[in-house]
């Protein structure tokens, strides 16, 4: 167990290696380098996972996990932080995502990106990505997670921004890590407010010490736990600040793939699971963080429909997905939550990954209606994409529908209002993929599908294929981190719910067949009221709202205060002891008379002041 | 009227011939006439002293008074010396042209 | 002794060095590596003793390393009093690396009057090491002006376009702040002269004067204008972006690098063990300043189109959690504060390096004229990309433990200070980011096509110390913590005497 | 009683003709005209030094006064030849509002002496002071005085001679070849010459 620490530092060598060569490296080595060092953390991840098994399988009560202490990081009074890791099954799961689903992106990327100039810096960044998200799951303390957490925020603002010929791509960067920092300002107020309560950052000790200082309801659990839903919100691009996600389309697929749908955006989910005692102290944060997630998951719903770039719909669909894991966590479901984070990562990249290739065979067009009826050009990510939307839309047999569903029961379980949102929220995906399969493979425009060209390269299609087949399978799949969180009791709704739960997103697909594809009922396309469909295309105003704000101000005043009004005081004085010369000289004219005026006057002075003092 | 009031009145005399010296030195650009309203005043001093001199019964009164008028003579020497070079110089005794000093 | 061997072996490479300046600049300026060379092997010991001590558990010698006092004027108390503990051995040697630095980016940035230059380069250093170790309050205000001058005369000989301008105000600032000090040191040995009938200026002696009264207030007060002036704090920061933008590179580097660490350093040793009662009432007031420090500045810096200048308003903001570090007093923030100068010191360094090298690679300063320059100078760009992100705060990097930790020490001693403060982490990546976006990434423009090539074998070495600096103190801090560790304590206990801070 | 009165009635009319006389003097645009009211106002003074029981002071006032610096004035007047010739220029020297400013000034200085004066009883009244006792008082205590008095002449003395004297050359006036005779004139332009040089040297 004691090599978990290469886990983390392995993509940290490539980095490294990537880095001190700068472009030195031809492309071959680089991809080498760069995939061989996320498949060798996935086997060492598969190494541990089996010691785990062992040790778990023998007696070893299941929850229980390991800390590997490495050395003492800071130390200063009573503050006591080292870098050690932390495995359990929660994070043991957490690992199984980011590595598996890593290496299948990476190498789907070196194909993708071969032609691209600068190979090396995307794998460098990769790399440096990677860890980093190893670093925050495996954190013991919750400063070690937040390096975790701000690196990773760091390499999405370098991966975003990664064609920096265009300045977009640069203002999209800016503004993902502007507003995940703000996430994190929270986060950080958190932490110092967990070490003035607690004394303590570790996160176990925190969750044995929170649990028996704070009784439920208290109000220092609840403010810990929205700061702490503060800065997970910010990560997961949830309702306050979800602004950036759409942005950080700007970025390569491969790049979306991995941090804005399978890695990055669920940092927040786990989070909350990581620290759920403390969520459990205090209901209001727990139904805020089911609110949180509900509104995102319809908003997002909504404006899905109304995209027109296939990223970005795919984008919105994540955002939701993620309003159901919060949902899910808000209602106590736990381990379904982290249970749907592993299917959604699975299908996702897989939609994401076919998009890539969809967008690389019509030289980088990304607008669905410039697609439609390239089922007969491009058969695998056609097969691909069909298999990622039915689990998208949660269909019986496959993995989507074995995540969702126990999160709707749940659902109902605590409030049915979560549910019947939870289920609209189904109807609208179910809709939206329709729409999308629809538009971009069987609807065929008057010109005929657009002529493509086959990506060649060997690397695309293996990695879309297993991630297709897994995401069928994984339903089956028992994570570890079930027994890491308190299990969720047993659901036994009426039938009626579980049936509507079922039938709802069949109804979604066939209202999405008959509008999209027979053109019936074109009322309901919303078509005629341009303004609401803009509304909704921008993500619900959020944009403009954050816009006229925050930033215009901002900008107002630096613009208004550029060289810095205190720097007026020391000119100020200049200017008056130049004004104070020029009225006192006109004194000194050089009259004879004046001056003995001046004296008379000062005679008369002198003596009032002496007879009336 | 009793002589302390004449006294009195003595003093008053002196600082009207002051003020008037005064003026005289304020309003005149003409060198000369600065200098004799200079006599002017110097001479009400003297008379303050001698009245102050009388009303105290002793001497020093004049002895300051005979200080007075060795200094206005001296100074009126040297005063018309003054006014000669100015004459020579600027061809008229306006004392404005002397303001090369102005700053 | 060692601490006086390292001041005279650099004031004697400064005079060998203005000697060969008329023979040639090249050996006016080995004679100068020469300098420092000896400085560090002479200051080798006392790091090492330092390092020794803070293994050790319980090491027995005294928390002052390196104690030496020779009579100057017997008369008023006055001695060469010398000192050094753990906080002013790590100050010195960052002093000295330092040192090294812009000796290299003087390399050949500087051609004519090298021997002037180095001399000056020189004084500064050993004015600044003298300040880190002297504990005698007279010689303190000795070395804070020796180490002033050569700085103004860096500023106004070697300097860009309007250079008098900013040198003068500089001079000014600090010329006239230090008065105040030393009018307050004065009264301060005139009050310990009346309570205990000796006069003495020594700052082991002046500890025990009772200064709890209202002079006390502003005697510490008089101390507090000089030291925040010298760290900008806001009110009196404006000197800092003129001198910046119009001193060569060499004079940038020492200036952030480590002139500023003597404000707060004096902030440290001064305020709170000589006043503690003044400092505790005073905290309030401090705190909000050391907020708006954080925040105007950042705001400030976003708003600016000359990179050195931008560099100078983030410096200002960084400074701004060590003051609210040290007015927290508790070991959390300390340890903090020193890690943020610290860290500070290294990564300012790096940005007005790399802000010196392009402005003599496109000859201007202007973000609005730069743009696209990754493809031109890939490795500088690299570089630059690095030290923006490490003064961003990232955590990994030595800025982060700073502004952790003190953030941290500040939310138990003000909660509201601290949250504000926690803001500047949010607007910190604005105005670093503006650099990137602006200067390199974007289209290429006209212009920065011109002569840009990547960098030299010796500017590469001189931007890797300052990473490796970096990446070290922010991976473990542990090291240079431990060596402070003692002092600080120490420290500590005098400033909290009778109920000062948190 | 008539004594006291007949002592009054002098004492009155000559302050009168004093003031009369000097205020005369100060608007005469003729200097000869202003000399003479001048002698007439320091003859009144020799009076009234004599009715306050100084006559040693009176005699000084009309022998010095009355006598030597007015004949010094007259002669430098004359020398001048200030008398008609320069009576139109005074009365442009002189425009009537000149008057306003000096004449307030010089009012309030008066009005200040005036109340700066403590009552009249406690001073004492007029007393006789022979020149026995001036003479005594001046050659006793003030022995210096008259020592400081004579330097003071004699300095006035060499300062006249010095200035006045003729021979001297005429300071050269930035290197022109001026003959010494003709009186140095500064001409407009010289003038203006010797200004634009000091601004130059100012800006």
């Amino acid at each position: 167990m004691d090599i978990l620490w290469l886990i983390p530092t392995l993509p940290l060598l490539g980095f490294t290696i990537l880095v001190l060569s700068s472009g030195r490296m031809p492309r071959e080595k680089a991809r080498v380098v760069g995939i061989g060092s996320i498949a060798l953390s996935f086997m060492t991840t598969l190494y541990i996972a089996t010691q785990y098994y062992a040790a778990a399988s023998h007696g070893l009560d299941h929850g229980a996990g390991f800390t590997v202490s490495l050395w003492p990081w800071i130390v200063a009074g009573d503050l006591n932080l080292n870098f050690s890791l932390y495995l359990d099954g929660l994070s043991l799961s957490m690992l199984f995502v980011i590595t598996g689903v890593g290496t299948l992106i990476h190498i789907y990327a070196s194909g993708y990106m071969w032609d691209d100039p600068d190979y090396t810096r995307f794998f460098t960044y990769m790399n440096l990505f990677v860890a980093a998200m190893l670093m925050l799951v495996l954190a013991d303390n919750l400063v070690l997670m937040f390096l975790g957490w701000e690196g990773v925020g760091l390499c999405s603002f370098l991966l975003i921004g990664f064609w920096y010929k265009d300045p977009e791509n640069g203002f999209a960067a800016r503004k993902a890590f502007v507003v995940t920092r703000a996430g994190d300002t929270a986060f950080a107020i958190g932490l110092f407010l967990l070490f003035r309560e607690l004394g303590s950052l570790e996160i176990q000790e925190i969750l044995h010490r929170a649990t028996d200082e704070w009784e439920v309801g208290a109000n220092m659990p609840t403010l810990i736990a929205i700061l702490l839903l503060g800065g997970a919100v910010g990560k997961s691009a949830q309702l306050p600040l979800q602004t950036w996600l759409p942005d950080a389309m700007a970025g390569p697929t491969p790049v979306s793939a991995l941090i804005h749908a399978a890695t990055m955006v669920t940092a927040g989910v786990y989070l909350i699971a990581r620290t759920h005692p403390v969520f459990l102290l205090s209901p209001t944060a727990m139904t805020l963080v089911a609110s949180v997630g509900l509104i995102t998951l319809l908003i997002a719903g909504f404006t899905a429909l109304n995209q027109w770039d296939i990223k970005r719909v795919l984008a919105y669909s994540t955002m939701s997905q993620i309003g159901y894991m919060f949902l899910a966590l808000g209602v106590e479901a736990w381990d379904s939550s982290i249970f749907h984070l592993m299917t959604h990562a699975l299908f996702k990249a897989l939609l994401f990954l076919t998009a890539g290739s969809i967008i690389l065979a019509l030289h980088h067009e990304q607008d669905i209606r410039k697609m439609g009826g390239l089922r007969k050009q491009l058969p695998v990510p056609f097969w691909c994409f069909l298999i990622g939307s039915a689990c998208l839309i949660a269909l019986p047999p496959t993995s989507g529908f074995w995540s969702k569903e126990p999160i709707l029961l749940a659902a109902w379980e605590v409030d049915p209002v979560f549910w019947a949102g939870a289920v609209l929220g189904a109807f609208l995906t179910a809709i939206y993929t329709t729409r999308l399969m629809i538009l971009v493979f069987f609807y065929t425009p008057e010109g005929g599908p657009p002529e493509t060209h086959e990506p060649k390269g060997w690397q695309l299609h293996p990695p879309l294929i297993i991630l297709a087949a897994l995401s069928l399978v994984a339903g089956a799949f028992h994570l570890p981190a079930a027994d890491a969180l308190p299990h969720a009791h047993e659901h036994h709704p009426p039938l009626w719910v579980e049936v509507t739960g079922i039938l709802l997103p069949l109804v979604g697909i066939f209202i999405g067949y008959q509008v999209f594809l027979k053109e019936k009922w074109q009322g309901l396309r919303l078509a005629n009221q341009q303004a609401l469909r803009d509304f909704l295309a921008k993500g619900w105003g959020f944009d403009w709202l954050y816009d006229a704000l925050l930033v215009k101000p901002f900008l107002t005043l630096a613009r208004l205060n550029r060289n810095d009004l205190v720097d007026l005081v020391p000119k100020g004085v200049v200017v008056a002891s130049t004004q104070c010369y020029y009225f006192f000289s006109r004194g000194q004219n050089g009259q004879l008379r004046f001056y003995v005026a001046t004296m008379a006057a000062a005679a008369i002075m002198i003596i009032s002041l002496a007879l009336f003092t | 009227m009793t002589d302390a009031v004449i006294i009195d009145h003595a003093f008053i005399l002196a600082a009207i011939l002051f003020c008037l010296g005064l003026t005289g030195v304020l309003v005149r650009r003409n060198l000369v006439f600065v200098l004799i309203s200079l006599e002017v005043m110097l001479n009400a001093a003297g008379l303050a002293f001698i009245a102050a001199g009388s009303a105290w019964g002793q001497a020093d009164g004049q002895i300051m008074f005979l200080a007075v008028v060795t200094l206005g003579a001296a100074e009126v020497a040297v005063g018309l010396g003054l006014t000669l070079l100015l004459f020579r110089r600027f061809n008229s005794i306006d004392i404005d042209q002397l303001n090369k000093l102005k700053g | 002794m060692q601490l006086i061997g390292v001041i005279i072996s650099l004031l004697a490479a400064g005079f060998l060095a203005l000697a060969l300046g008329q023979v040639s600049a090249k050996a006016a300026r080995y004679s100068a590596l020469a300098g420092l060379v000896v400085a560090t092997v002479i200051f080798f010991p006392v790091l090492m003793l330092a390092i020794t001590d803070a293994n050790s558990v319980a090491s027995t010698n005294s928390v002052w390393l390196a104690q030496a006092s020779i009579d100057w004027i017997p008369r008023f108390g006055i001695h060469w009093l010398f000192a050094a503990d753990g906080i002013a051995v790590v100050l010195i040697a960052l002093t000295l690396v330092l040192g090294y630095i812009s000796l290299l980016s003087a390399w050949n940035e500087i051609t004519e009057r090298c021997g002037l230059f180095y001399f000056c380069l020189l004084f500064t250093l050993a004015g600044v090491v003298g300040v880190f170790s002297a504990l005698d309050l007279f010689l303190f205000f000795v070395f804070w002006e020796v180490m002033l001058i050569p700085m103004f005369l860096i500023i106004v000989i070697w300097g860009h376009e309007n250079r008098y301008y900013a040198a003068l105000k500089f001079f000014i600032y600090t010329q006239a702040s230090s008065l105040l000090m030393l009018l307050a040191m004065l009264v301060l040995v005139h009050m310990h002269w009346q309570q205990t009938g000796m006069i003495s200026f020594s700052w082991f002696d002046l500890l025990e004067t009772d200064t709890s009264g209202s002079l006390g207030f502003w005697l510490m007060l008089g101390f507090f204008v000089a030291f925040v002036v010298k760290l900008p704090g806001v009110p009196v920061h404006n000197w800092l972006p003129d001198a910046h933008t119009q001193a060569p590179t060499p004079g940038s580097i020492l200036l952030a690098g480590i002139l500023l660490k003597t404000g707060a350093y004096g902030l440290l040793r001064f305020i709170f063990p000589l006043f503690p009662e003044a400092a505790a009432s005073f905290t309030p007031i401090a705190m909000i300043l050391g907020v708006i420090s954080v925040l105007y500045a950042a705001k400030l810096a976003f708003a600016q189109n000359d990179i050195k200048r931008l560099i100078a308003y983030a410096s200002i903001s960084h400074m701004g959690f060590v003051t609210l570090g040290i007015f927290a007093w508790n070991m959390v923030s300390l340890q903090g504060t020193l890690v943020q100068m610290v860290a500070h010191g290294l990564s300012s360094a790096g940005l007005f390096a790399i802000a010196g090298l392009l402005q003599q690679r496109l000859h201007t300063r202007a973000l609005d004229q730069m743009g696209g320059l990754w493809p031109q100078i890939p490795r500088l760009s690299a570089l630059m990309m690095f030290f923006a992100i490490a003064a961003l705060g990232l955590p990994g990097l030595g800025n982060f433990v700073g502004e952790f930790m003190v953030l941290l020490g500040t939310f138990q001693a003000n909660p509201l200070a601290a949250i504000l403060a926690a803001l500047g982490m949010v607007l910190a990546p604005v105005y670093a980011l503006i650099i990137l976006q602006k200067g390199f990434f974007g289209e290429a423009t006209a212009d920065s096509k011109t002569s840009s090539d990547d960098l030299v074998s010796h500017e590469i070495l001189m931007l890797a110390i300052l990473v490796v600096g970096l990446i070290v103190l922010g991976f473990w801090p542990g090291l240079m913590t431990g060596l402070s560790e003692r002092g600080m304590l120490d420290l500590m206990q005098l400033g909290i005497a009778t109920g000062a801070g948190g | 009683m008539s004594a006291i009165f007949f002592y009054n009635f002098i004492f009155y009319s000559t302050a009168v003709i004093a003031v009369v006389a000097t205020l005369l003097m100060i608007t005469r645009h003729n200097a000869v005209h202003a000399l003479l009211y001048l002698i007439i106002s320091s003859l009144s003074m020799a009076i009234i030094f004599y009715l306050l029981g100084a006559p040693f002071a009176a005699v000084l006032e009309v022998i010095i006064y009355a006598g030597a610096v007015m004949i010094l004035f007259v002669f430098v007047v004359m020398m001048l030849n200030l008398g008609h010739r320069s009576v139109e220029q005074e009365a442009a020297w002189l425009p009537a509002k000149g008057w306003i400013v000096p004449s307030i000034l010089a009012a309030v200085l008066l009005m200040l002496l005036v109340a700066g004066l403590g009552e009249p009883e406690n001073l004492r009244g007029v007393h006789l002071v022979g020149v026995k006792e001036v003479g005594i008082v001046l050659f006793g205590p003030y022995l210096l005085v008259v020592e400081l008095a004579s330097f003071l002449l004699l300095a006035g003395l060499v300062g006249a001679y010095h200035l006045a004297r003729r021979s001297t050359p005429p300071t050269p006036k930035y290197g022109d070849a001026q003959s010494h005779f003709t009186p140095v004139s500064d001409s407009e332009a010289d003038e203006a010459a010797t200004d634009q040089r000091i601004e130059e040297g100012k800006a």
